[in-house]
């Protein structure tokens, strides 16, 4: 019998939903292996039909994007209710990804900078989004926009984890296969990556790190054959689950950290901290400072993929 | 969790209970999650607190044990052990510190329970993620590493030698015999310090057990107790200590001048010979002389080698260099010793700047049998001073320079004062602010001295000026000083003035300390491991203290604590091995990706990198568990056994639930 | 380099010699005096064991005047000097004085935060004009001029100070970059009797003397002093200690001000040497002709 | 009344905690508020130990260790001081007053240091007032409540423990 998919998108930039069309010849695969019940980006369905079916209808749903408002977050309880199984499909479903460096700021900060302050904003009125409009016999209403962007695991239980930004297209493809075969790991498994951080997988050499100052992607020709951190790139390898296949590495960029972190470290960013700030090659105060001062916004740096998901969540309010 | 764990609250008399309400903590731990049991008791350290722990775990009600009560460093391993005897395994015990930092420093008793109670939920909640770890064992080698020849490391080095077991006893001085040969008369008895010495030294010289390493220095110190590795350094003495049989010729005839030779009588001062090729004084051990490279002709100058000429031996070597010795050893003693405070900074007491004003070092040196007076008492000018004045408390017992009482001075002013008395007529005036006579016969000798016609002026002197006011100052040196008996500022005219200088850690002892990985005190003297328990052993095993390198000590005291040093190495000997701290890291090679950021955080070098497998290894003989690789960690995959992530975060969840 | 200048009572009537010499040798070695409007007395060291809070108080007020303009307060004074500085440091120690402060001072309109520095003058000679300048200056070395070097005790108090409480040396520098040789004087930081002088004339003057007589056994043509109140009881007591003593004391004191403008060729008159009760001895004047 | 704040101390255990102990044997008095968890190394202190004792509710963090040049394992302290100060730079960025961690070295022999410390910076906790992460995180999602038909509540425990 086929299975019975739903994929849906929360704040997403629907990058991970082209990440399964990159499945590329495997596409038809998967359309043999199963129905798809709900898929935004791809076709048209109505929530209604959803609701409609009897709950844990579905086999699997995707769920990619973070939770930013209101709307994300009943799709998601609604799929919940639906689904026998639950995916958290790519970075910001997984770990809060981009969307979720909006912590940093307030609802007011963002709607604010969005459509009053920007550059390229005209809104001499100053309107901003309202939830709910009477239009003569119309009521408008739009989702609410949240203050905190939340991984989809802080909203409803989530049995897998895909991380990556994007996922790479084939471990979407063979996760699907294990739902199709019944071979799913323990339920909270990250699955389609490595148990270890991507150093273990990076081509590149590495000796013992002895940082004297921090530099930027665009300042520098890194030298190929060797570990991108030891030439002063804040790389978050070390702290990065692999199973991205090195993609940036091999490129010659640093590792983001998009792939999360590795099973029981409990903050990607303070444990990447902790870990950079021992490689600084410095034993005075002043000294440690200057090559401190050579790192450019450490905090999002760090954290940039896993902000919402680390243990302080958000700027304090 | 299925832990069970029983929680013992000590009252420590009242030292707990005073301040902790027991009841209220008692209730409260009875509540928290995974306890079993809760009991309180007088003095949980003592056999009927143990027993009950002991009794609990037999009957196998519970599986875990909290003590709350004094500091872990206190009572930690006496604890532990009971947790061992009834099969416990040791790391299930944890210890919640209620005194040192609850009850002793807080003033109010409702904030000493809630700390309790916080310090208590920590425990029981790291308690409950505690594994139990292997026992390590490491083999003692019976060699030990004595460092500093003065009495406290002769007597060490002979109590172990005399019981079979090999020392290394490594001197920085030409010789051994440290400050104690250089004095004449020791107090209270007055026995002559070389007659009881120097034996002493001659036997650590011939004893088969001790090598003795003179004009040398500890370079180097790795490994850990029981299996040291010591490197020392012998400085070139420029004499070949197999071929000189000690003639004397060379010195006899060497035109240098190490002590100046001009000058007047405080000013060559000296024990041994003041050229440049000398012994430090005539009954040195080896009886090796040593050339004073900073003035022995040759070496400044390129031309003289007379020595050379006159020695039959052929025993001197101007090429001679630093040389470095290697040895394993299982236990250092430090027996370092002291320094004497420098009185130059006391301006106002004019050392350095007015003559006839010396220190109590000068003095002993003068006094000495076999200096350079012979033992005479004389001033600069060579004739006999009519009067004397001995100042007490000089950088001792001083804000502006060493807090501490020097233990010493009392004493041996006292002992200026008789000989004073005995060998001239000079009047003697003592200056003390308290006298501090608390030995086995100093009360008795202080008493001795008041019949000796001494002048006691109890009050600390303010200054030493050679300005005089009236005719009878003239020529003098004046001390100005209130006599706190009488209420009065005295002004009395003295024609020399004896410094007590009190006494300071030796120079390096910081550099060895840290070798040794022992601290060093704010008075700069070495931190024992107990005040009152623990006076010769420190904070780390295998590294023990003897003498004036703990705080300042009369001879009697620092040869007691030389044996007691030398019998606690023994006792490690005799046991053969030691149990070692389980708590290392260790690293899980199957979450380790090789990212190599461990791998020079490690300051004994126990992590290398496995380039086969690609993952960081920790070798455990070397690993001190420091966690500093465990901290830095970006995969988690390193694991500091006993304090683990999920221990520490349960300990901080526990901490802060109250 | 400027500063706002507090010059104290002394100054003005029994050290006016001082004032005039600080007049003329200031502008010359570039200290820019500019003096604190409508200052008070400090009270002296007598009034602070009278009336504790009150002197605290009055010396507040001066410093609280002197705030605004964000200077160090230099006095020529070392009573001045000792007092304000010791106001300074009870109102940074001591919260509960420093309340009652504040509330005196708001009375009268003021506030204080305690962020002006007090300085001797002898320190900003030493520390901010420095030795070296004083050397290129003077246009007139003082050699063969015996000089012994007398700071008194106040200057050195309390210890957290500029120069050594035993054995101060930074006026032993200014002296010794203008030519002049500074004797072995052991009574440096010895007390003159001060005050004491009007209540206990006897001891006062018995102090004296052996000031006197240290700096005439050393063989100094002078002394030199910073202090008003050393240099009046050395000065115009001597006379006094003659008398008592039955000695023949005839030894100029005079201030290092007074000492370094005539380094810098400023005539005597102008520096305010003709005021002297004990005046320049023929041996003296012979030195610095010579010179 | 006055608020009191609740502070972790990480003690290292050769100097600070020694130390802290010489307070006690001392009988030194200082502010209750300080509660310490003993370590090692002050370079066992990973700056995620921070962050949870400030996310459970200690309103501020003390880290405590050798002198530099002290270290009982030669340099950890080293190591604590690196973290600590790259830590000090991101904590205002999550709204944490900087001043609310400090890393102080005591020495075993410094019990009235160690007194003195834990009193100023408990001083200085005072000033900046309770921080309460807990609670302001709580505070930034209460408007984010919406009431869904579908009110599947979430339990964590399931997916945590599988």
């Amino acid at each position: 019998m086929k299975l019975k998919f739903g994929i849906y998108w929360g704040a997403a930039c629907g990058g991970c939903d082209v990440a399964i069309l990159d499945t590329h010849e495997k596409i038809l695969e998967i359309a043999d292996m199963a129905d798809i019940f709900l898929w935004p980006l791809a076709m048209d369905f109505k929530y209604k039909k959803i609701r409609a079916l009897e709950d844990n209808y579905l086999d699997a749903s995707f769920f990619s994007g973070a939770i930013r408002n209101s709307e994300n977050e009943e799709i998601a309880r609604l799929l919940r209710r639906k689904s026998k199984v639950m995916v958290a499909l790519g970075a910001c479903a997984h770990i809060g990804g981009i969307p979720g460096l909006a912590n940093m700021y307030t609802r007011e900060d963002v709607l604010n900078r969005v459509y009053r302050e920007s550059e390229s904003t005209i809104n001499e009125e100053g309107i901003i989004p309202r939830e709910a409009w009477s239009e003569g016999e119309y009521e408008l209403e739009l989702p609410r926009f949240y203050n905190t962007v939340k991984t989809l695991d802080q909203i409803i239980n989530v049995e897998y984890y895909i991380p990556g930004c994007p996922p790479v297209p084939l471990q979407i493809y063979s996760a699907l296969t294990l739902v199709r075969d019944g071979m799913l790991p323990p339920k909270g498994s990250v699955i389609g990556a490595g148990d270890r951080a991507l150093c273990e997988q990076c081509p590149r050499v590495k000796e013992e790190k002895k940082l004297t100052g921090i530099k930027r992607v665009h300042e520098v020709i890194p030298d190929p054959e060797k570990c991108l951190l030891e030439q002063g790139l804040i790389c978050l390898g070390p702290v990065t689950r692999s199973g991205c296949g090195s993609r940036c590495i091999k490129s010659g960029v640093p590792c983001r950290g998009c792939y999360g972190p590795v099973d029981d470290v409990k903050d990607q960013g303070f444990a990447m901290l902790s870990a950079l700030a021992s490689s600084l090659d410095a034993k005075e105060q002043k000294d440690i400072d200057a090559i401190i001062d050579t790192i450019e916004d450490p905090l999002r740096t760090l954290h940039r993929f896993s902000l919402a998901a680390s243990m302080l969540r958000r700027k304090k309010v | 969790m299925s832990e069970r764990i029983g929680v013992y609250v000590c009252h420590c008399g009242t030292n707990i209970a005073g301040k902790v309400n027991i009841d209220e903590v008692v209730r409260f731990a009875e509540g928290l999650a995974g306890v079993e049991l809760v009991r309180d008791y007088k003095f949980m350290c003592s056999d009927p607190g143990q027993a009950m722990i002991q009794k609990d775990i037999e009957g196998d009600l519970i599986d875990r044990v909290v003590v709350a009560s004094c500091s872990p460093l206190m009572h930690e391993n006496t604890f532990r052990k009971v947790c061992e005897r009834c099969g416990v395994n040791p790391y299930l015990f944890t210890m919640a510190n209620i005194r040192e930092q609850c009850s002793w420093v807080h003033v109010d008793m409702g904030d000493s329970t809630a700390k309790a109670k916080a310090l208590i939920a920590a425990a029981v909640s790291r308690t409950k993620f505690l594994e139990p770890l292997p026992k390590r064992e490491v083999s003692i080698n019976p060699r030990t590493l004595v460092i500093g020849g003065g009495i406290a490391g002769i007597q060490a080095a002979l109590d172990l030698a005399e019981a079979g077991k090999e020392v290394v006893l490594v001197e920085r001085e030409p010789s051994i015999g440290g400050h104690m040969a250089k004095f004449d008369k020791t107090f209270p008895t007055l026995d002559c310090s070389a007659c009881i010495l120097t034996p002493r030294m001659v036997q650590v010289g011939q004893h088969p057990n001790i090598k003795l390493m003179t004009y040398a220095e500890l370079d180097e110190v790795n490994g850990y107790v029981g299996n040291f590795t010591v490197r020392v350094r012998n400085k070139a003495r420029y004499v070949d200590p197999e071929l000189c049989n000690g003639c004397g010729m060379c010195w006899e005839k060497c035109p240098g001048t190490r002590v100046p030779r001009k000058g007047n009588v405080h000013e060559k001062l000296s024990l041994g010979p003041t050229t440049s090729i000398y012994m430090p004084f005539m009954q040195a051990v080896p009886a090796v002389p040593v050339i004073d490279s900073g003035t022995c002709l040759y070496f400044q100058k390129g031309k003289c080698r007379v020595c050379e000429s006159v020695c039959e031996r052929t025993a001197i070597k101007y090429d001679m260099e630093d040389t470095f010795e290697e040895f394993e050893v299982g236990n250092i003693i430090i027996a370092t010793g002291f320094r004497t405070f420098d009185p130059r900074v006391i301006k106002r007491y004019g050392y350095g700047a007015l003559p006839n004003v010396m220190t109590s070092l000068d003095f002993e040196i003068m006094n000495c049998a076999a200096g350079s007076t012979s033992g005479a008492i004389l001033m600069a000018d060579g004739s006999e001073p009519k009067s004397i004045g001995i100042v007490h408390c000089v950088g001792s017992r001083d804000k502006h320079y060493n807090e501490h009482c020097s233990r010493v001075c009392c004493m041996y002013a006292l002992k200026y004062a008789h000989l004073i008395k005995e060998k001239t007529n000079a009047e003697v005036f003592d200056f003390y602010i308290d006298m501090r006579c608390f030995g086995k016969g100093y009360e008795e000798f202080y008493d001795r001295l008041l019949g000796e016609d001494v002048r006691f002026v109890r009050g600390k002197v303010a200054e030493v000026s050679n300005v005089p006011v009236n005719v009878v100052e003239e020529g003098k040196l004046v001390i100005s000083v209130e006599d706190t008996l009488v209420g009065v500022v005295r002004r009395v005219p003295v024609d020399m003035v004896v410094l007590c200088t009190g006494l300071e850690s030796s120079v390096g002892l910081a550099e060895v300390a840290t070798m040794c990985n022992v601290s060093v005190g704010k008075d700069g003297f070495i931190i024992e491991k107990h005040p009152k328990l623990g006076p010769v052993s420190t904070a780390t095993d295998g590294v023990f203290i003897a003498g004036a390198c703990q705080s300042p000590k009369d001879i009697p005291d620092t040869v007691a604590q030389a044996s007691a040093a030398s019998s606690a190495v023994l006792s490690m000997i005799t046991r053969g091995t030691i149990e070692i701290e389980s708590a290392t890291a260790e690293i899980n090679e199957k979450k380790c990706s090789g990212c190599r950021i461990c791998n020079n955080l490690c300051p004994y070098l126990a992590i290398t990198f496995d380039r086969e497998k690609g993952v960081s290894v920790i070798n455990e003989a070397l690993c001190k568990g420091c966690g500093t690789c465990v901290a830095a960690c970006p995969s988690n995959a390193i694991k500091a056994k006993h304090f683990a992530n999920e221990q520490i975060f349960a300990e901080i969840e526990g901490l802060l639930s109250v | 380099m400027k500063y706002t200048y507090y010059p104290g009572c002394s100054v003005g009537a029994t050290a006016n010699l001082y004032q005039d010499s600080i007049n003329v040798v200031a502008p010359k070695v570039g200290v820019e005096l500019e003096e604190l409007q409508d200052w008070n007395c400090c009270g002296a060291t007598a009034y602070m064991s009278v009336k504790e809070l009150m002197s605290f108080a009055i010396s507040a007020r001066n410093l609280a005047l002197a705030e605004p303009f964000h200077r160090d307060v230099v006095t020529p004074c070392s009573a001045c000097y000792l007092v304000l500085n010791k106001t300074n440091h009870y109102f940074a120690e001591y919260p509960e004085l420093r309340k009652k402060l504040g509330k005196a001072l708001e009375a009268g309109g003021l506030s204080y935060s305690g962020n002006i520095r007090v300085r001797h003058l002898l320190d900003v000679f030493v520390n901010d004009v420095g030795p070296e300048r004083l050397s290129e200056l003077a246009t007139k070395k003082l050699a063969g001029l015996r000089v012994a070097p007398y700071y008194g005790c106040q200057i050195v108090r309390p210890e957290e100070g500029f120069d050594d409480p035993d054995e101060p040396e930074s006026m032993d520098r200014l002296i010794e970059a203008i030519g002049a040789t500074c004797v072995e004087y052991p009574m440096k930081a010895k007390c003159c009797g001060a005050s004491l002088m009007g209540t206990q004339e006897k001891l006062a003057l018995k102090l004296c003397r052996e000031l006197l007589a240290n700096a005439v056994r050393a063989d100094a043509h002078c002394i030199v002093t910073l202090c008003p109140l050393c240099q009046m009881n050395l000065d115009v007591y001597q006379p006094k200690v003659n008398g008592l003593f039955r000695t023949k004391f005839n030894i100029p004191v005079i201030y290092f001000t007074q000492l370094i403008g005539l380094s810098l060729g400023i005539p005597p008159r102008e520096l305010g040497l003709h005021r002297l009760a004990v005046k320049m001895t023929k041996q003296m004047k012979d030195v610095l002709k010579g010179a | 009344m006055t608020f009191e704040p609740t502070i972790v101390g990480f003690l290292c255990n050769w100097c600070s905690y020694t130390g802290a102990d010489l307070a006690g044997t001392s009988r030194v008095k200082y502010a209750a508020n300080v509660r310490s968890i003993r370590v090692m190394c002050s370079g066992r202190v990973e700056p995620t130990f921070v962050i949870k004792a400030l996310y459970e509710g200690a309103d501020g963090v003390l880290i405590a260790g050798c002198h530099p040049g002290d270290c009982h394992y030669q340099e950890g302290n080293y190591k604590a001081l690196r973290r600590y100060r790259l830590l000090r730079r991101v904590l205002p960025e999550y709204g944490i007053e900087p001043e609310r961690v400090r890393l102080e070295w005591v020495a075993a022999s410094e019990g009235e240091r160690f007194a003195k410390v834990v009193d100023d910076f408990t001083d200085q906790i005072r000033r900046l007032g309770p921080l309460d992460i807990k609670e302001s995180i709580a505070q930034s999602l209460i408007d984010d409540v919406v009431n869904h038909e579908e009110e599947a509540t979430k339990d964590i425990g399931d997916v945590n423990e599988a």
